[in-house]
């Protein structure tokens, strides 16, 4: 069903658990399916310079979850907004098309933090 | 802890037994015949499909010419009702449970939108059809009653012979969906006052893709297919001569051994469902007690089915869930829905079925590696809210 | 003479090839798991069914999307024409030849009763279905053609080729029935233009009990089971995995040696109708030349097919007949029939289908106990006006 | 399908042949199916001294041709006609239910030829 990598990214997922420090936590849930994720972000000067992630969900979400966070980690907010579920999917070398969907979650809580990041960007700036 | 295989997954399917295979291999080889010619070779074969379906119907408490051996317990259910659905003159009613196999639930549902009336029972929170519930639901153009001998998701048995009773009474027809229940539980179709019964070889040890109809006497049938004369011509084409040879060794066999091997997967299913529930925020899906004997289906909180799947599967485990993911579909099993899971628990559950290779090695096994995967996961989701204590 | 077994009813069924059962064991033991589970135990298995399926599609010129595995013959006939007919909205026309097998025969029968327009297409005497008059039988409500690749009783093989590109070309459906044709001649759907083929694995030495249907991309079918999601749910319920297994193994060695087994079978077939002639007094049925390799089919005047049969069984040959009395019924063989066969001959109509393990020595011996066979039932009959000179 | 005094019967069938110096030929067919046969009798005394027959049919219309002229052979006519076809099957120890039928033919023959020969009697007689 799942390739070697999408395995090892369920098994031994990257970047998992809280981060009481983070600047930002983004959310997303699947309304229909349930599957949930929490991302939390340390920012600075734009950029990602640490990452974690919760998720409840299956083995694509998880390992998608885990993925994202390894290839946001370094990357400027306009670089990471531009990261797709596809992308994660295709870093992952695929996914089962079955699938597919639950690798929108870690993108959306993604862009769902950045989104949060920039309105309390401009409010403090306000 | 070395790391094993263990199936766990019995409800899904189970090993051909030995003795099944051995009985079917002459005819995978020497008796080639087609039981429907009239010479020699033919009529051998014939002889031992007549044999055979002697075999089973002693296992069920059924005469010969009841049985109609099919491809399936699919097949078997859609016949079943389709066919009574076809052989009525103009519409009617019929009800069947919130918690059908998706073999009988499709078929009602789609008699539903050929015009037929279709009645879905609701189940308590244990997913158990009351006999009460059912003779509220009758009126007077209820023609049938489907409702399953015990359930595949969560092993619950359903009281079959009440209901059976008072379809009998009312002269309504009554099928049972016995495919999880076949091998597991005593089924006696006189008892259970059934007119059609459903059973797949392949859940009790025997030959995938063969089964078998139980069908009253002079219970009105319409056959689904045309062809050659077969099976009374409810089931035509050339027989599935091995298949049918191996569901009546595994049936004969397993009805013989019911009552040990109930005892035995009681206790490893008992010892299972103890283990499971101490890993804490976990609760037991289905009835506690009118439960199939191999049947374990325990809901974690804060874990999605899949998840302890693959895990489980990494660690030699097969086993099963009600997961929605589990599927490909969004919705997570209509079983646990029906019986008002929430969709968190409802996506979390695990099924572990037992069947005859299991032993206590294997729950051991299975709690030991499971321990520390719902640990795992409990810790990285996020809805997870920390440990109580 | 040494009394011998000879099988010469391989148009009934074929023993199963070696490599076949071979490439099954497996799946009848550790491989067990079921294809639809998650877990790797079932993975496994429906990697194997998926290679099975191409290999299926790589041996009839199809994609492996385009297949679905059957229980048999009759269930992919039975798919394939009432699935066309039910996918319609409202009725419509079909044509069918009246040389079908009971399995299409039937169900265009039943499909008349509900209300579709059905056209039997006559024969010549040779069983030979004509194009010409396949375009003259069209109308604009017409939908589905169903015309067999080869005739099981007479082996007259028809012009699916002239009568699918005349199909295509009106944008009709076009099923054929080649249970008797695939592993005898060769059978490629993009050449047929057919949008629907049945085949059965037990025809070309494969297990019984299990078929496939192939099914052009975008050909509206609406299934007739309902159930789990399998084979794209045109054919839902647990797979018959060996089966699948066994029919893939058995289809790719059958296509492969296709060129010489041909060779070989026409040579001996053309002995034995040549030795059965010589008998005088006797017909060949069916098309001298447009015929399968592997079929005999003779009239012998004056003499009951059943008898024949019956004599030839106690010297250890295995054969068919199209005789009334073979199959119980009171009517003879509808095939001899529509081809204007009379009573008497129809009646006499001896089969003999070779196959894989036939030899010349079977040929000779068959000829060496038919001879006194022939003149023992022909002097008893009532009919026989005494030797010609 | 037959039992083994079926195919005895069927392999060596009793009195088959033509008989030239009959005193009555008696016939009987099956219209639906097309089975044929014909008995020959040589009558001394109204008592069957000697009895032939030819059969075009089954399996089981022969057998059952073969039964009855053994079973007639050297009763008088009146015990002859007795016969009935369920006679002859139970004597064969019994038929397929779906070839019951194939007896009728030796069993409607026989009553054809004693029936011909009382006509042919009476007619010499008077
Ligand atoms: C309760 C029940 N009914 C029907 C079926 C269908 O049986 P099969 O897959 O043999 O067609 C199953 C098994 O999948 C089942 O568990
Ligand atoms: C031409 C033809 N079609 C269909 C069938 C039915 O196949 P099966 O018996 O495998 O269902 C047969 C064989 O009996 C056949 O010869």
């Amino acid at each position: 069903m799942y390739n070697d990598k999408v395995v090892d990214h369920f098994t031994n997922p990257r970047n998992v658990g809280e981060m009481p420090e983070a600047d930002i936590i983004g959310e997303a849930g699947s309304f229909k399916c349930g599957d949930t994720m929490k991302i939390y972000l340390k920012i600075e000067q734009d950029r990602i310079t640490g990452v974690k992630f919760q998720t409840f969900g299956c083995g694509a979400a998880i390992a998608s979850s885990s993925m994202l966070t390894e290839m946001v980690k370094g990357k400027t907010l306009e670089e990471a907004q531009r990261v797709t579920n596809e992308d994660v999917a295709l870093e992952l070398g695929g996914l089962p098309p079955l699938k597919m969907h639950c690798s929108n979650l870690a993108a959306d809580a993604l862009k769902d933090a950045i989104a949060k990041y920039r309105i309390k960007q401009s409010s403090s700036r306000a | 802890m070395q790391k094993r295989q263990v199936y766990l997954d019995h409800g899904a399917t189970s090993p051909l037994r030995k003795e099944a295979l051995e009985a079917m291999l002459p005819f995978l080889q020497e008796r080639y015949g087609n039981p429907s010619s009239l010479h020699s070779p033919g009529r051998k074969v014939r002889t031992a499909i007549e044999r055979a379906r002697e075999e089973t119907a002693l296992a069920l408490g059924a005469e010969p010419e009841e049985i109609i051996f099919t491809s399936g317990g699919t097949e078997a259910n859609n016949i079943a009702i389709r066919g009574a659905a076809q052989a009525r003159r103009g519409k009617g009613h019929l009800l069947t449970s919130s918690v059908e196999h998706h073999a009988v639930l499709d078929v009602c549902r789609e008699l539903a939108g050929e015009g037929f009336e279709v009645t879905l029972l609701p189940v308590d929170r244990y997913g158990l059809v009351s006999p009460e519930t059912v003779a509220r639901a009758l009126k007077p153009e209820t023609f049938l009653i489907s409702v399953m001998t015990a359930n595949n998701e969560v092993g619950t048995v359903e009281p079959v012979a009440e209901i059976g009773a008072l379809a009998r009474e009312r002269g309504i027809l009554f099928h049972t969906d016995a495919v999880q229940a076949v091998g597991q539980l005593p089924v006696d179709v006189r008892e259970m006052k059934v007119d059609l019964l459903s059973l797949s070889a392949h859940k009790f040890n025997g030959p995938k893709g063969v089964g078998a109809l139980y069908v009253r006497r002079d219970t009105p049938l319409t056959p689904l297919y045309s062809g050659g004369g077969q099976e009374r011509q409810l089931r035509p084409g050339t027989e599935n001569v091995p298949g049918i040879i191996g569901l009546a060794r595994a049936l004969t066999l397993a009805v013989e051994e019911l009552p040990e091997k109930s005892r035995r997967l009681k206790a490893l299913r008992d010892r299972l469902i103890e283990g499971l529930l101490a890993m804490g925020d976990a609760v037991l899906n289905g009835h506690p007690s009118s439960r199939l004997p191999g049947n374990v289906n325990v809901s974690f909180n804060y874990i999605e089915g899949e998840a302890l799947l693959l895990g489980l599967d990494l660690e030699g485990v097969a086993a099963s869930s009600g997961s929605a993911c589990t599927s490909g579909s969004l919705e997570p099993s209509h079983v646990l829905m029906a019986m008002g899971l929430g969709l968190q628990l409802a996506r979390g559950s695990l099924r572990l079925t037992l069947g005859r290779g299991n032993s206590d090695g294997c729950v051991d096994y299975v709690l030991a590696v499971l321990a520390p995967l719902v640990d795992r996961l409990r810790k990285m989701s996020a809805l997870y809210p920390g440990k109580q204590s």
